[in-house]
């Protein structure tokens, strides 16, 4: 075990080394540059800005640049906050998507299994129909209307919960609503798909035989084999959840990480480009492997680490 | 049936160990040696968990050998490639032990059954490999509706019995019956036997016949291993081994066999064997079965007991029955009656 | 219950042996049933599931048929009747541009729907097929594709979809390859974690032991065995498609203006949660809601139908 | 203490509904051992299950009929009651080991778990106890094995396992359905024997479904034969063994073959159980019966009370029959 | 967690640690405004845009500071002395001018600010807006020395600097925060000065109370500002609402004292009180490549134009109050004969369907096309754009008879496509950086940086080169008056409509003045 944690770990690095490089090859490839602006492209203040920004050095040493960048974890200031360096930015904005996410998923897997089972253990019934609507509309509505429909209902009509910002606990309730109703369906669904085969196992008749109470057959002998598939989302949803979000941060204007992600590339801003690529494919491969542990928690047949004897 | 034996599979030194976390292994077959011949009934009994399953799954190469070699028509089963191997499987099956599990559960009985012969395309029309598939289910016993069916929807003889036509389907040389007919009524039991036997006189097939009921065991194999705990403790034609049982564990084992008649029942005596249980993990030192053996001496817990081959064709490996040993041993052997 | 009454009422040329011609009748032979087909059958049966596949199908053909009804261009604007409620004329009312939301609400049904269905069937067999191989094969093999997987994820996926967009331009395939680009890798994911888990079945160890190929084994033994999530993440992958959609056009990616599919239509009228011009946003919304609805339904029917356990 | 009235249960499938069994009625006392033995496939199992109120409805259906136990009606308890009756005063060893078992808990939860629902008990007490059990299984080292999971164990320590899971909380009825297919002898006379004990020490009924007639022989009371989905002859040990009167329970005991005897051909019974989706109007066993007779095609047989325990299901039984066949 | 800042009772009334804010409020004047995101920097050289100039130009001051009627005028100086040729300007700081922590600002505080926004290694994008001093192009490319700059402080209270030609924009460019002092003991103490609200000293009518990056900050009124007795808000609290909609919930909800109109409602808010409208230098225009067919052609460049309803966009697309472009140069210049400079200008181009359809045609003669090729208009990517695109592309089917393809591009590939001439049609859009209409018309001079249209004319050229010459206030506006007539003949690029800044105020508030060049005035601003 130790031993194959050890090959993860530099399996990771090796991963997100590749993940840098071709991130570094993409946002090379594609047209424009940082100080492309509507207004100025005085010449010789873009060679001022490449120059401070050490863009005008030939690519493979730009590329080195980067390289050392991720081993020392130093990507430099912003392009478009050139006061701020990409790991001022991260450290500030990571905790509080980090925050959110955490209230996200805990509001979005609790919920999302005790739906799903309900809905399975009520097959056909008016449960599960109401499970499904419910999951059919969180589906179908994107995050993003249903934060607006909050603020505009919640927080302006009936002013019981403020707007927007991130200041108090009162402040999560929104976003964190808007942000966990999609995944609550989304594992809602497919707990209850799973849960369903489960249900009809032997093992279920065996237990509910030993006369145990429905809820401990649940949460003791059906959930941990229907869980599969729910873990299996949650590694990468989680590692998209807990490193930020646009648009719920743009609109409820919480300062977490998720704008870097996209206003980086919208602004070519290269240092947080990097910055942020590593930093969630980080966060990414680290939760996919902690995915295949669980795995190994969730069925003791599964075990990755260990070349089984069979052919 | 002894004219000019061929072995057909040769099991040597084979040994299948699990890692069971913490650095422990369970040894669950841990060396055994023997062969097979062509066209007879090799039965293979022993204690509940003493790797008769584990010895016939390796057999077949669905686990690694841990060590040892098994050898299936000079070829050795786990060396093989991919090609090798596909034609081995065709001439070697198995029956599950437990036949509802290794039955795929979204699969009909008739997808089943027909699943070997697609792999191995041994039909090119649907009609003929339908007309194949209702002709196994006949054979052991179930009707042609049944293939309509899920393994859900059987009782649990009926399973085993779609387990068995499964194995059946590919005419295969040898197959490996994990205890084949454990689920089914003893006249049901009857007609699978015969079944066994009837393919064996027409097709020259091979069984290893993994079981517990010794008296179906005996009525079937030709000769007979007993396995305790990893290892081969005798091995004999089966009229040897009952008429004249040299292993203590043997006696006990026969001593124990129910008899349908109540009054015999009541009044039989048996052997019980005493003491705990030895755990594969944790095997005893030197003979296995030491720990629970009435005849136990200070010897069988410093040297494993030799192979010996004490009569022609009749192994055993207990140190009762190693003349060297029970020179200087005053420990007399008392005579059972079975 | 059969008493002493009916005994005596038993005549007694009964009791003689029976004759031999006394055979049991033949069994009628019931036509063989794969399990594929015994599915389809179930759902069959299955009404609301009928129902949400005859809406896909009536929805279909409105998509193709439906602007025909309609006067209007899709593409027509009149600014001065922007913005109207639903009327007579306008039936969906129509937009900030006056163009008529109906006739667009079919035309964006062709895309929409095209691209859902497109981005899923595709999602659902790259997904299974590398989720099943990664799955089964493990170790080493397993290793690499999953490597493969957390790059591709890993990957910014804008900078990958701007790249996509200058070096192929806008178009329909543009737009379902840079859906699926990363899109199938929820569904290998998902298929993988399921294989893992069923390959230690004994029937897999069966299948495996009558020389069955990976191949045969992922179709016919552990796909079965987990299509219920491979559906329900099948029907996910239907409205994010449809969302994506939306916002891969608004990156000039796919289909351009002035013509929309419903998300481009449902985005550009959020802003009616402000302004009160419902209309506009409840059309597309309602029909991808239903559409969805249809989906799932047709999903969960799908579900119990290959669920033999659940066969009724 | 346990009544079963006249009991039908079907099944929905494909072809139609198989009646799996089709009326089955018998009584149970305290402290005794009713052995089930059958045809494979002739509606053990399901007998068993329904008594357990494990039939999945649907596809199952119970259609008719009554499970007494303690003058209560199971088949009409509320779930809620039957749990409190399920695993207490009931339990079941199921025919299945391997499936039985949850793959993913350790065997030390499984057997704990419904030990600490029914009564108030510590872990540790529980864990005493399941090693306890382990340890009356024949399983050595119950303390590591506790940790383990059932694909780790062999086919027969798993059913042992579930035999230990069963017993773990002294129920009153233990259905066995088969339970020591699986074992080898020397464990199953050990198991036997655990019955025996526990059977003296708590007076379990226990209802034992087996196929092996020296199991039966060694420890039944009484013994029902079973026959596509009916009872057709229930009598004490000795009656059935030495006076069978059904054909079919004769035929079922010549098929065995015997060790102590001198090796003979097979004699399994000719011909296949009939079609339980049309199960015949008569005998169900007509089409197989050396001695049938034209009233066993069209009616089914009247039960004859041969002794007060003894009865059968058999034309044979019938006057007119002894002389038609003379 | 973050603080709350206590901005209403109800919201944050549970927030213990801030309830003495609460209680105070009532007495304290507070001002909740909105900055949509955290300001680029609080560095004058670097913070180069309108997110730091909100903030910037009420934190400090320049020499000169637009007026309420958007005229420079003197603010940290008192006094100008312009040199007969023009080129010379002294400024004399005045005397009560102190920064927040007390010190004095003294001349140098300008040497070094502006040494400093010149200096290459600071890479400022807003140097070149300092290039009409003497050398300070060359110390900016690289090429000169610092002491070559031609600004000096002869004295604690003299600021001399010396102009390559006379300018007279030149007082109106300074109040752009670039040009703002810098407390040189402060920053050579601490080079980070200005990234932290506790190390920031400022010289304006507000210091910087707090700033908690990415979520807010907090202005208070500076003590110490020359003209303290003026302010009269105690302080300004600003959040980071990117998002217009919630930033309007907000303001809804009270929690905002001004925002900006979602142009979805700005039609239901026609009539509205709360709602201010100002012209903001700057226009939304298209550019016509005139090297790619067919817009080679001047006539076809002119149908193209002339074919769009510009106030049917600004009416029913657009929807903001803005006025439609018949010219380049946007409203909010006021000449010297006291006129708009747009009033004076006319109406240089107008829709004119027939007329349009006309030129169209005898374009199509002169360049011998018998089938027009085709044209693509292209955008980067908004919604706006996109109405706009759309509106246009049917008023050409309509009004020309041409199909127009659109074809919508992520903004950064855009900008770089659009300056490497790829797009055939495309939009474009030009903010002042400073008051003065040559701002704008400069861009279309051969080679500009802003071209981006192939377009060179060296009669156009050559006016720019004279306006700039020009130290003749009437005869300068003439000139720019015919520059821009030129250009719209020319046409290489066409305007839709002039920008401009429509916010929603809470009653109550009154005083914040919002300059066309984009930068927002609190000094004189209150609240009831
Ligand atoms: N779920 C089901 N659906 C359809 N048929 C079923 C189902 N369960 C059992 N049956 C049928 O009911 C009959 C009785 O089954 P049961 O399991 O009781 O047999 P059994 O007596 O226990 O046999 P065995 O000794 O082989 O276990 C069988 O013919 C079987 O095919
Ligand atoms: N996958 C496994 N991991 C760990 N231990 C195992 C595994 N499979 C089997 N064992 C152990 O190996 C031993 C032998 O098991 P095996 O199944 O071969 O017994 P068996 O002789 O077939 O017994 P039975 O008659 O009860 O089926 C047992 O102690 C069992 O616990
Ligand atoms: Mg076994
Ligand atoms: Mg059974």
């Amino acid at each position: 075990m130790p031993l194959y944690i050890l090959k993860r770990f530099i399996m990771m690095i090796v991963t997100i080394l590749i993940i840098a490089t071709l991130t570094f090859v993409l946002m090379r490839a594609i047209p424009g540059s940082p100080f492309d602006e509507e207004r100025t492209s005085n010449p010789t203040i873009q060679a001022n800005l490449e120059k401070f920004y050490k863009l005008d050095q030939p690519m493979p040493i730009q590329y080195l640049n980067y390289l050392k960048s991720i081993v020392t974890f130093d990507y430099g200031p912003s392009i478009k906050k050139p006061n701020e360096s990409v790991n001022t930015l991260l450290a500030r904005g990571f905790p509080i998507s980090f925050e959110l996410g955490i209230a996200t998923i805990v509001v979005a897997v609790i919920s999302g299994i005790i739906l799903g089972t309900f809905a399975a253990l009520r097959h056909n019934g008016i449960i599960d129909y109401g499970a499904m609507t419910f999951a059919v509309v969180g589906i179908s509505i994107p995050n993003f209307v249903l934060a607006t429909l909050l603020i505009q209902q919640v927080a302006v009509n009936w002013a019981i919960l403020p707007p927007a910002t991130w200041s108090s606990p009162k402040h999560m309730i929104l976003p964190v609503i808007a942000l966990a109703t999609g995944p609550t369906a989304i594992i809602a669904r497919l707990t209850r798909a799973s849960m369903l085969e489960v249900l009809t196992q032997d093992y279920i008749k065996m237990a509910r035989a030993k006369g145990l109470k429905p809820f401990r057959i649940v949460a003791r002998h059906a959930l941990r084999n229907a869980l599969m598939p729910v873990v299996t989302i949650m590694g990468t949803m989680l590692a998209g959840i807990l490193t930020g979000t646009f648009v719920i941060e743009k609109i409820f204007a919480i300062p977490g990480m998720g704008k870097y992600f996209v206003e980086s590339i919208n602004n070519r801003d290269y240092p947080v480009i990097m910055g942020s690529t590593v930093f969630y494919s980080a966060f990414l491969v680290f939760m996919l492997f902690l995915v295949d542990i669980v795995y190994g928690f969730l069925d003791p047949r599964i075990k990755l680490h260990k070349k089984e004897g069979e052919v | 049936m002894t004219e000019s034996p061929s072995v057909l599979l040769s099991v040597k030194n084979l040994k299948r160990h699990f890692d069971v976390g913490k650095g422990k292994t369970l040894k669950a077959v841990d060396g055994l040696s023997f062969d097979v011949y062509k066209g007879e009934t090799f039965g293979l009994v022993g204690e509940s968990g003493c790797g008769k399953s584990t010895a016939g799954r390796t057999i077949l190469g669905l686990y690694n050998n841990t060590d040892g070699e098994v050898l299936f028509e000079g070829e050795n089963v786990h060396g093989m490639n991919d090609k090798e191997r596909q034609k081995f499987l065709k001439k070697m099956q198995m029956v599950f032990q437990d036949p509802y599990a290794s039955l795929n559960p979204r699969s009909t009985v008739f997808e089943i059954i027909a699943e070997p012969m697609e792999i191995h395309k041994m039909y090119s029309s649907k009609k003929e490999l339908r007309k194949r598939v209702h002709e196994l289910l006949e054979d052991v016993g179930l009707n042609r509706d049944h293939a309509n069916r899920y393994p859900h929807e059987f009782s649990g003889g009926q399973r085993q019995r779609i387990g068995i036509a499964r194995a059946l389907a590919l005419d295969p040389e040898f197959i490996i019956a994990d205890e084949p007919i454990s689920a089914l009524d003893v006249s049901v039991q009857a007609q699978v036997v015969m079944l066994f036997q009837r393919l064996q006189r027409e097709k020259g097939l091979t069984y290893l016949f993994i079981a517990h009921d010794l008296s179906m065991v005996k009525y079937i194999s030709d000769r007979i291993g007993v396995m305790y705990l990893g290892h081969l403790v005798e091995l004999t034609t089966s009229d040897q081994l009952y008429n004249k049982p040299l292993h203590p564990y043997t006696e006990a084992l026969l001593s124990a066999i129910p008899i349908p008649d109540p009054d015999i029942e009541e009044s039989r005596e048996r052997i019980l064997l005493e003491g705990e249980l030895p755990s594969p993990i944790e095997p005893p030192s030197g003979c296995v079965f030491r720990t629970r053996c009435a005849y136990a001496m200070d010897v069988c817990a410093e040297r494993k007991p030799q192979w010996l081959e004490k009569e022609e064709d009749h192994f055993v490996a207990c140190h009762l029955h190693d003349e060297t040993i029970m020179k200087d041993s005053r420990n007399p052997r008392k005579q059972v009656q079975v | 219950m059969v008493t002493n009454d009916t005994r005596a009422s038993i005549p007694d040329e009964w009791f003689r042996k029976k004759g031999e011609d006394h055979e049991q009748a033949e069994a009628v032979v019931r036509p063989s049933l794969s399990y594929w087909k015994d599915a389809w059958r179930r759902l069959r049966k299955n009404k609301l599931a009928m129902g949400g596949l005859v809406f896909l199908v009536i929805l279909t053909l409105l998509a193709i048929f439906g602007p025909i009804f309609s006067p209007y261009e899709v593409t027509a604007t009149s600014l001065r009747n922007q913005n109207m409620a639903p009327s007579a004329a306008h039936w969906f009312g129509t937009d900030e541009m006056g163009r008529d939301v109906f006739t667009r609400t079919w035309y964006g049904a062709r895309i929409s729907l095209f691209v859902g269905v497109m981005a899923a069937l595709i999602d659902f067999f790259i997904g299974i097929i590398y989720g099943g191989v990664s799955g089964y094969k493990g170790g080493r093999t397993d290793s690499f594709m999953m490597r493969i997987i957390e790059i591709l994820y890993g990957l910014p996926h804008l900078l990958v979809v701007i790249l996509l967009m200058v070096v192929m331009g806008p178009s329909l395939t543009t737009i379902i390859l840079a859906l699926t680009i990363t899109g199938w890798v929820g569904m290998a994911r998902i298929v993988r974690g399921q294989v893992l888990q069923i390959k230690n079945y004994e029937f897999v160890t069966a299948s495996k032991s009558f020389g069955a190929r990976t191949p045969r084994i992922i179709r016919k033994n552990l796909l079965p065995n987990t299509m219920g999530p491979i559906i329900v993440q099948m029907t996910l992958t239907v409205p994010s498609a449809i969302f994506a959609e939306a916002f891969l056009s608004f990156l000039g990616l796919g289909i351009q203006a002035p013509y929309a599919s419903w998300g481009v239509m449902a985005n550009d009228a959020l802003p009616v949660i402000l302004s009160g011009d419902w209309w506009r946003l409840f059309f597309p919304a309602f029909f991808i809601s239903i559409t969805m609805f249809a989906f799932n339904v047709l999903g969960d029917g799908m579900q119990d139908a290959l669920d033999p356990k659940l066969r009724g | 203490m346990l009544s079963v009235r006249n009991l039908e249960v079907s099944f929905k499938t494909f072809g139609g509904e198989v009646q799996a069994i089709r009326g089955v009625s018998f009584d149970l006392y305290k402290g005794e051992t009713l052995a089930v033995v059958g045809e494979s496939g002739c509606g053990k199992s399901v007998t068993a299950n329904t008594i357990m109120g494990l039939i999945p409805q649907p596809p199952g259906r119970i259609r008719n009929g009554e499970v007494l136990f303690k003058d209560r009606d199971l088949t009409k308890l509320s779930k809620r009651a039957l749990r409190e009756i399920q695993g207490v005063d009931i339990s079941m060893i199921f025919q299945d080991p391997m499936t039985a078992l949850n793959p993913t808990l350790k065997i030390g939860e499984q057997l704990m778990d419904g030990l600490r629902t029914h009564h108030k008990v510590t872990r540790a007490e529980a864990k005493k106890k399941a090693v306890e059990m382990l340890n009356l299984v024949g399983i050595s080292n119950p303390e590591e094995r506790l940790k383990q999971y059932p694909h780790q164990f062999s086919g027969g320590m798993r059913q042992r396992i579930v035999i230990a899971i069963a017993l773990i909380c002294e129920p009153e009825l233990l259905i066995a359905d088969e339970p020591t297919t699986a074992l080898d002898v020397t464990i199953q006379a050990q198991i036997l024997e655990l019955f025996n004990e526990i059977q003296r020490k708590t007076g379990v009924a226990i209802i034992l479904i087996t196929h092996d007639l020296g199991v039966v022989a060694k420890i039944a009371d009484r013994i029902a034969v079973m026959y596509a989905g009916k009872i057709i002859e229930i009598g004490n040990k000795r009656e059935i063994f030495y006076t069978p009167q059904h054909p079919y329970t004769k035929g079922l005991l010549n098929s065995v073959p015997r060790l102590d005897l001198q090796e003979e051909e097979l004699q399994p019974i000719e011909g296949t159980p009939p079609d339980l989706f049309a199960p015949p109007e008569g005998c169900p066993f007509a089409a197989r019966c050396p001695f049938a007779m034209e009233v066993c095609d069209r009616v089914y047989p009247v039960t004859t009370e041969l002794t007060a325990q003894h009865t059968v299901d058999c034309w044979l039984q019938d006057p007119r029959a002894q002389a038609a066949l003379s | 967690a973050n603080e709350d800042a206590g901005k209403k009772p109800e919201a944050g009334s549970e927030n213990t640690g801030k309830e003495s804010d609460t209680d105070k409020s009532t007495a304290e004047k507070v001002l909740y405004l909105n900055n949509g995101e955290e300001p680029t920097s609080f560095d004058p050289s670097v913070g180069f845009n309108a997110v730091s100039w909100s903030a910037l130009n009420n934190l400090m001051e320049g020499l000169t500071r637009l007026s309420k009627d958007h005229l420079a005028e003197e603010a940290a100086a008192e006094k100008i002395d312009v040199s007969e040729d023009g080129l010379t300007y002294t400024f004399t700081i005045r005397d009560g001018a102190k920064w927040s922590n007390g010190d004095p600002l003294t001349a140098n505080d300008f040497v070094f600010a502006w040494q400093h926004m010149l200096d290459p290694e600071t890479a400022s994008p807003a140097a070149f807006l300092a290039y009409f001093i003497e050398g300070a192009e060359d110390y900016n490319n690289g090429e000169g020395t610092v002491e070559d700059i031609g600004i000096d402080a002869p004295d604690e209270k003299t600021f001399v600097v010396k102009l390559t030609a006379p300018n007279e924009a030149f007082l109106n460019i300074i109040t752009n925060p670039s040009f703002f002092p810098i407390n040189e003991k402060v920053a050579t103490d601490n080079p980070k000065w200005f990234t932290e609200a506790d190390t920031f000293v400022s010289n304006g009518p507000f210091k910087l109370a707090q700033w908690d990056h990415d979520v807010k900050f907090v202005f208070e009124k500076n003590e110490n500002y020359w003209d303290a007795d003026k302010v009269k808000l105690d302080k300004v609290n600003w959040e980071m609402v990117s998002d217009s909609t919630t930033a309007y919930q907000m303001y809804q909800s009270g929690e905002l004292d001004s925002t900006d109109v979602p142009s979805e409602i700005a039609e239901d808010l026609k009539g509205n009180d709360e709602v201010k409208m100002e012209d903001q230098a700057g226009l939304y225009f298209f550019r016509f490549n005139t090297s790619m067919e067919p817009f080679q052609n001047k006539k076809i460049r002119r149908a193209f134009g002339e074919a769009v309803n510009q106030e049917d966009i600004v009416e029913f697309v657009t929807k903001n109050g803005e006025k439609p472009a018949h010219g380049f140069v946007s409203y909010g210049f006021i000449g010297p004969d006291g006129k708009e400079f747009r009033d004076a200008a006319g109406d240089l181009v107008a829709f004119d369907p027939e007329n349009a359809k006309k030129l169209l045609e005898e374009g199509m003669k002169e360049e011998g096309y018998s089938e027009l090729p085709k044209v693509t208009l292209t955008y980067s990517t908004s919604e706006s754009h996109q109405k706009i695109a759309v509106a246009l592309q049917s008023m050409y089917k309509e009004n020309l008879g041409v199909d127009v393809e659109l074809q919508n591009v992520e903004a950064g590939v855009f900008l770089a496509d659009q300056k490497e001439f790829k797009y055939q049609f495309s939009r474009s859009s030009f903010l002042h950086d400073y008051a003065d209409p040559v701002n704008a018309l400069e861009s279309f001079i051969t080679d500009s940086s802003m071209n981006r249209t192939t377009w060179s004319n060296p009669d156009y050229d050559k006016l720019i080169e004279a306006i700039k010459n020009e130290t003749d206030e009437n005869k300068r506006w003439t000139l720019l008056q015919q520059a821009d007539k030129m250009l719209m003949d020319e046409m290489p690029v066409f305007p839709l409509y002039y920008y401009n800044q429509s916010t929603l105020e809470k009653p109550g508030v009154t005083g914040i003045l919002r300059h066309p060049v984009g930068y927002l005035d609190l000094k004189f601003a209150d609240k009831e």
